[in-house]
């Protein structure tokens, strides 16, 4: 309801309604050029700052720049921020950004009915649409109805608004997402400074273009402010959280960072060998800065040799890591068999990635449990574990270096595309936080026996160098204690056994399993890995409407818990939503005898806390 | 492999301190023993410690090695030794890291981590038993067995164009090339000294007479009657002679190589060997193709460029340099971050 | 109870009483250079055209050529042979060929209580007596007690009867094998006549040793006739075997005889990629002889390069194979997910040894069925079948070939080390026992489209060079029908759901589940692979001694066959030795929610039937 | 590529009949859309027919190329294209196979099956795409990267000294190598053609620029000021001549190049090239490492050798016409049989 008052100093001034929400959901997306993941980080970072609690997603096109104005060229960037706890990037966005036609038509069937839609109505040109295969425009067509739309003519306005600083066209052209930034700041009553202060930063040696972005911002914010369009503007309040230093982290920067902390926490030289691949790279990328903690990336010529080389590292004393996704995994398994034979340290960190084969390569999935579990020759068991959300990974990669380095073992983190890209506000731990896992070096020629085990059922890590210590490790069978090849029949039972017990024994050195909810209830939506947040927020909401719901969260997938039989057995029923045909499902039946319903998405997307809501409903009301 | 911080005057261990207490399992009359016996006779010559050895090898008769030294050893999967070692040195560079392997483990399914290895220049000493022949597997070709071949795998003979290993590591720029062989034991000791002392990655291929698959393969270089026509001897800075009376030299038309008799040239007109032109290297590697020609042997090519564990150290040492020892509460907090307040 | 006569001319004769037997279990043992595999399977030929039902384990050491006299040196040659269908190459050996100490000292402890013992006594010297690590000679300190011995002079006999012939030592030596062959020979009453053939022809350009090793036959045949060491002889009568042409084969050579006989069967020309590893090797040295057929055999740089080159062989229309054994197969499933998406025919042919990583690499395993079910990146079903028997393996490699094709989809078969080196008696097929397996080739470019699918949810194979169906096939995912690159989700799952529907559908062309035994009982004994013919044995004790139990054998593995459920709900209890640590144990409870006792052995060593017997009888016991 | 069965006169299609119906995905502005035209160009001229073509490729921006050529065509997994097409060509010699690979796809995860498949022989053609980048996956260094490279892997600077492509696939002895790049049509219309006509493996270096990761990484090869001076184009049979006003020159002092002015020397004192030698090619391959001298461009190596696909048949052949073609039911009855009468 917005009217005009006459201000003091006799210009015209809205007053616009303000509403309260709870939380937001908005979408930006535009053109790969446009700029879509920059206006979205900047909006999360304001929006943090601003101390909501908040989940974002970026969606980037599979090439790396698409012919402008097409459907597969469209980029987009998700934000979900609250003034309450969050999980997911959010079901359905409020509010959707397009920069241009193609975006429209890509974004608009996520958007809730009655939902906002901004367009810049001077990307709607003739040639725009028939790239988005619109027959007439949306704009016209009459196609908007149901939603609320406002046209923006950003373009013109940020022409206008930079006109006659010196920049070029093109320069101007590129500087409209700022323009759609501060309409949006305006919209959702945010402050300005932090990417004002942003811009001057990081254009400091380019003033112009500071100037331009600056002028677009404001010229969007003042829009907002001057011109009749809106009808209200909206305001989340800061959500309650832990007090404490926060910062926002994607996945894979969390869990490079976790990398760095897990050298730093068992005191060893860090290693990563590893093979570029979609969605793990950044973890390289991130890495490879971090010469400073004397941390050594050695991007191999392949992922066997990414594995081979972080073996050899571990061999000589490294904590070491290999990092890739499902078909650089499959690579690696026959030498992830190597290190649970030779019984070394190493974590492998897999980010799922949708398959088979190449499959989806941009696209997160969770369909890489069972090649985790059982993908190797012969009897090769080693912990699995999964990261439940991006600041997760932080913590469960110190988890892995963790049991690797008690028990002499290969540990495999799984994580996914989604966790990897989407990003949480994070509460810094500090020093105290952190785990001390350092182990010590065998070093003493009177007792040592290469395979000796101490009561973890782990063998002593003797680093080459050490005098009286030299002995030989391999791939063939090895001799209990002696651990020369042995062909022995008993011997190799035995040593199979053992390396099972070892795994098993992982048992004891991690948490109980814990559920959110009731112990016992009618339902529990049972799920690993990044489908966490959209689980939790379905969950809240089931328990909001009343439902006997509870949700349990497994992160060590090999082996289980120990009572996470007997806390599953507290539900009448089990929903496990996965993002692949059930694997989890299968795993749960062959261990516990346990039935449970699958809810299976493998369409390269997390999924919606509705989705499963609903499935769960439907159980429930079926019981 | 370089000067090194553990270096000693007297290293204290002696050819019989490297035998390890394992029964040797490689055939009677294999090629191995020499081979083996070689490198522990030079290892106590080259004046480090004996805990800094590492002996790391793939799969195949070759790559059981490391169970006969007593040194550290890493008996790895099929073809991914020169992957282990390059990590062990990246992590651990004042490690002496050697790799044992096979024409199969090596050049077949391990080809990748060589030519790799071969630009990237690690210090590690790849000795590349060659027999001609996947032995463990009892008798298929491998990428070394001639044209024509007969092996339990191409009964009707081998129709494949084999690698020269030589050539290969030349063109994948391997900085230090060369060749030595079971028989000639000297040769040997001096070869597998050379390398050690190479600061960069050595590669040396070494012919092994496999008995029992592939007897007799390099008889005509190692036969005493045979060998002095059909070998020459390397060495940097010496005309190529060769033959029963050292009656024969190699020159150079142009960029072709020609075998003269002595009878009727000066060795003034011989070719004079230079082991750091990568140019001669790839002449004379590929040289014994041609009917006449003489195999040669000893080191073909030896240059100096930075290693990658060296380049490695050094960029860590020049971050650390400039930006400072990395703190990890810092880098948690780097970048945008906001506090929220007791409330 | 031997007593001598006189004989017409004079000499003495003695006379020795025949013992019928319905089975026998010989074992001959001696160092790698012994000869002990052709003594072996000579007394297999033999015994074969006698007409007897057999089978056969030939145990090499790892070494190609351990120094002669070691424990880790010996060779052995176990051969089971009756006048009733049998299944396993024998529990315990009756008789001992021991050719030095090494000999003895390894395969004393599988003797049955009381059998006989050969040895050359000449061996027992002092310095093969330290080699094989005895404190004190064995035939003399008493611990042979409870044995039959016969103590010997091979050498010392075989020299003089080869004596002046002109051959050198080394090669007289050399034919004492063929004087313990020929003393084998009297000792179970068989014809010299086939082994004295094949001397002739396999010696005919060695005139020379010819004729050393037929006197060194001849030799230890009248040995057995004139000395009165043997107090009897035993007979064992033939087999009442189906009718027809039989010849003996191991497990690898039936594989490699049904690739040529599956291509037949297909009319397409053939090819194997391949990289050797033990215990596959054979297959790809036995194809490479029938250049013939016109089958191409490749030998790869790597695994990776043997499975890819027969995917290109594939989609250019051959059928197309791989082989390998544990970690080769391991580096093979990034490819085989490549197989999946392109949907192309393929056979995988994993011939198991003990793992994990190079493990026991010369001894049988049946630990790669997660491998071959789970082991690669993302949802990526397929096919998975095993051989039973050592002939079995030339039927079910026609059978994977046939499901490759009628469905485009690789397949993966799993023998093992056991079954490719062990031998059985084969009852030859004629031409019309085998299937027509062919597919037509697409060619029609006014229907074709490359993932159109048939009542099998089959795509058509349309082989490059046919003009007009130009088409593009890759590792991303396919569109339904179009085949062209898809990211849309919705196809993306629904794709997922196809490749699994289509591996499901298997079922339908697949023979249902059948059982030895009764239908229900109160235990059924359920194996898989190599373990059939310990499993079948261990049954029939069994049900000769009346227990109520049976033996269901799964060649099927993935899917399992339709009525597998409801056959294992026949039996109030299941039975499942594996060897490994209990993998189809595991895939019945996820699959039937169906508990079952696990026998698990990882020796490197095949069931014994005895085994398998206790096993089962304590079960019925407790019931 | 040899004379073919189908050849036919009139191949009876045209560039545009070789554009599929897929959009084109790469980013504008970047090389691989030129390659993409002149290979459009280059085909119908052959003479061939063009359901014969396959073009297989790896994974990589480059290796989408197959999704924009209306033949058939095989997008692979990350590295074994190569493998890919050697087991479609020994199975079916008859195809025209192609293979389009990048930098890392090639060199880094798929060497081991291109220095194979150069041995072996394959009538294969390998069109690599060098941007010295990996491009797809957003810009890590690659084996061909430069020493020093700022990479999204290697923000400090790449510590590797990078493969020199046409060394290592002399090295691996292939056939026939060549450079050409994507900023000059005509000479890579000529180089695809000359790889296509010849029979055995013919591997051609591709400089391409990705606008994106790395670009002008070949500015100045390409860049019509700096060309001149900087490229030098080898023709079989002609002196090596360069430079803006053709007055460079390029001469041997033995086995090592100098680079002369045509002011103080006669054309005639130059180097003739000799596409045949493997010497020559080898020197020339690596000349520009030393500064002065330009890059090469053109056919460095083109000699004759059987392919694999034609040793196979002939082997098979051979054996058909020795033993008679294989008859299943006799092989089955191989050996030792017996026969089991009813009874
Ligand atoms: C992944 C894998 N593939 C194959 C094998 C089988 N294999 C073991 S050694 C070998 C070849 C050995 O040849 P070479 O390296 O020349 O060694 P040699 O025995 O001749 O000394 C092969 C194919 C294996 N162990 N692992
Ligand atoms: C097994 C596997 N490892 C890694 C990747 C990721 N990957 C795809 S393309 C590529 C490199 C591409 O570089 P290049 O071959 O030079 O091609 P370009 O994109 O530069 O044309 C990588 C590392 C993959 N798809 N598969
Ligand atoms: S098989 Fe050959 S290489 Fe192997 S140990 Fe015996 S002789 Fe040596
Ligand atoms: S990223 Fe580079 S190589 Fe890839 S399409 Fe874009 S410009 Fe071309
Ligand atoms: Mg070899
Ligand atoms: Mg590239």
């Amino acid at each position: 309801m917005p009217t005009t008052i006459e201000t003091a100093d006799g210009r015209k001034k809205k007053v616009v309604e303000i509403i309260e929400l709870h939380e937001a959901t908005i979408r930006f997306a535009g053109d790969s050029g446009d700029g879509m993941q920059l206006t979205g980080s900047q909006f999360t970072a304001t929006t943090a700052q601003a101390g909501n609690d908040l989940s974002t997603l970026p969606d980037y096109p599979a090439e790396i720049r698409a012919p402008s104005g097409t459907l597969y060229g469209v980029s987009g960037f998700q934000l979900h921020f609250s003034d309450r706890d969050i999980h997911t990037p959010g079901d359905r966005p409020d509010l959707l950004i397009a920069m241009n036609p193609a975006a429209l038509k890509v974004n608009l069937k996520d958007l809730r009915p009655g939902g906002y839609i901004i367009v810049n109505s001077d990307a709607f040109d003739a040639k725009n649409l028939r790239l988005a295969q619109y027959a007439t425009n949306p704009l016209e067509d009459g196609s908007l109805k149901g939603y609320q739309v406002f046209e923006v003519p950003i373009t013109k306005l940020t022409t206008a608004a930079l006109e006659g600083i010196g920049l070029s066209m093109k320069e101007i052209t590129r500087s409209k997402n700022f323009f759609a930034l501060g309409l949006c700041y305006w919209l959702y009553n945010r402050s300005l400074e932090p990417t004002l202060q942003w811009i001057a930063e990081k254009f400091a040696n380019k003033p112009l273009i500071a100037e331009g972005n600056r002028r677009a911002l404001m010229a969007g914010y003042n829009f907002g402010e001057m011109t009749e369009v809106f009808t209200c503007r909206f305001n989340v309040k800061p959500a309650k959280l832990p007090a404490g230093w926060y910062r926002n982290v994607t996945g894979n920067e969390a869990t490079a960072l976790g990398i760095i902390a897990a050298c730093e926490c068992a005191r060893l030289p860090g290693f990563l060998g590893s093979y570029p691949i979609t969605p793990a790279s950044e973890i390289l990328h991130e890495l490879s800065h971090y010469k400073r903690f004397n941390f050594r990336t050695f991007q191999a010529e392949d992922e066997i040799a990414g594995i081979c080389t972080a073996i050899g590292a571990a061999y000589g004393g490294s904590l070491a890591f290999t990092t890739t996704s499902g078909p650089g995994m499959a690579l690696k398994q026959e030498a992830i068999g190597l290190a649970i034979m030779t019984e070394l340290p190493l974590v492998i960190i897999n980010v799922q990635r949708g398959g088979p084969s190449t499959g989806l390569p941009t696209k997160p999935e969770q369909a890489d449990l069972f090649q985790a579990v059982f993908g190797r020759n012969g009897e090769a068991p080693l912990p699995v574990l999964a990261a439940a959300s991006p600041a997760n990974c932080f913590w469960m990669t110190i988890e892995a270096a963790r049991i690797a380095l008690r028990f002499m073992t290969p540990v495999i983190l799984l994580t996914d595309g989604y966790l990897a890209n989407g990003s949480e506000p994070w509460l810094l731990p500090d020093m105290e936080d952190l785990p001390d896992i350092s182990i010590p070096f065998a070093t003493d020629p009177s007792t040592f026996q290469p395979y000796a085990r101490n009561e973890d059922l782990s063998r002593p890590w003797a680093v080459p160098g050490t005098p009286g210590l030299e002995h030989r490790i391999g791939g063939l069978e090895k001799k209990h204690l002696a651990g020369t090849v042995s062909y022995d029949p008993l011997n190799h039972q035995f040593m199979c056994e053992m390396r099972r017990a070892k795994v098993i024994k992982v048992q004891d050195a991690i948490p109980d399993q814990t559920v959110f909810g009731p112990e016992t209830a009618d339902l529990a939506i049972v799920g690993w890995g990044g489908s966490y947040g959209a689980i939790r927020a379905a969950t809240e909401r089931l328990m909001e409407k009343g439902k006997s719901v509870a949700h349990v969260h497994i992160k060590y997938l090999h082996p289980f818990p120990k009572n996470l039989e007997s806390v599953l057995r507290g539900y009448k029923k089990l929903l496990v939503p996965e993002m692949n045909l059930g694997q989890l499902s299968f795993l749960l039946r062959a261990h516990f005898f346990i039935e449970s319903e699958k809810l299976s998405k493998v369409q390269g997307l997390p999924f919606r806390p509705s989705e499963i809501e609903e499935a769960a409903a439907k159980i429930l009301e079926s019981m | 492999m370089t000067t090194h911080p553990t270096e000693t005057e007297q290293p204290g261990f002696t050819a019989k301190d490297l035998a390890s207490d394992q029964d040797i399992r490689w055939c009677p009359g294999c090629g191995d023993y020499s081979i083996l016996a070689q490198i522990q006779r030079t290892l106590p010559t080259l004046g480090l410690k004996k805990e800094d050895f590492v002996f790391v090898s793939g799969i195949g008769c070759s790559s059981r090695f490391p169970y006969y030294m007593n040194t550290y050893g890493f008996h790895g999967i099929h073809g991914r030794a020169i992957a282990i070692a390059s990590g062990l040195k990246s992590a651990h560079p004042n490690l002496l890291v050697w790799v044992v392997t096979g024409d199969g483990d090596c050049l077949s399914i391990g080809g990748n981590h060589f030519i790799h290895a071969c630009r990237k220049n690690f210090d590690i000493n790849v000795l590349m038993f060659n027999n001609r022949i996947y032995a463990l597997t009892k008798g298929q070709y491998s990428p070394t067995s001639v044209y024509g071949q007969k092996t339990r795998s191409t009964p009707y003979g081998a129709i494949d164009h084999p690698f020269n290993p030589v050539l290969l590591a030349i063109g994948a720029e391997c900085t230090f090339v060369a060749r030595s062989m079971d028989r000639d034991p000297k040769h040997l000791q001096e070869t597998i000294a050379r390398a050690a002392n190479h600061h960069g990655m050595s590669f040396v291929e070494i012919f092994q007479n496999c008995n029992i698959f592939n007897d007799g393969a390099f008889d005509l270089y190692t036969d005493k009657e045979t060998k002095p026509d059909h070998t020459v001897f390397l060495e940097h800075g010496k005309p190529l002679v060769f033959g029963k009376e050292n009656n024969k030299g190699i020159r150079l038309d142009g960029f072709r190589p020609q075998v003269v008799d002595l009878s009727e040239h000066s060795v003034n007109d011989l070719l004079v060997f230079d082991e750091t032109s990568k140019e001669l290297a790839f002449i004379l590697a590929h040289m014994n193709d041609t009917p006449g020609f003489p195999m040669p042997f000893g080191v073909f090519l030896s240059i100096e460029r930075p290693t990658y564990e060296d380049e490695m150290a050094r960029q860590i040492q020049a971050v650390i340099e400039k930006e400072g020892k990395g703190d990890l509460m810092k880098l948690l907090r780097e970048g945008n971050t906001w506090e929220i307040k007791e409330n």
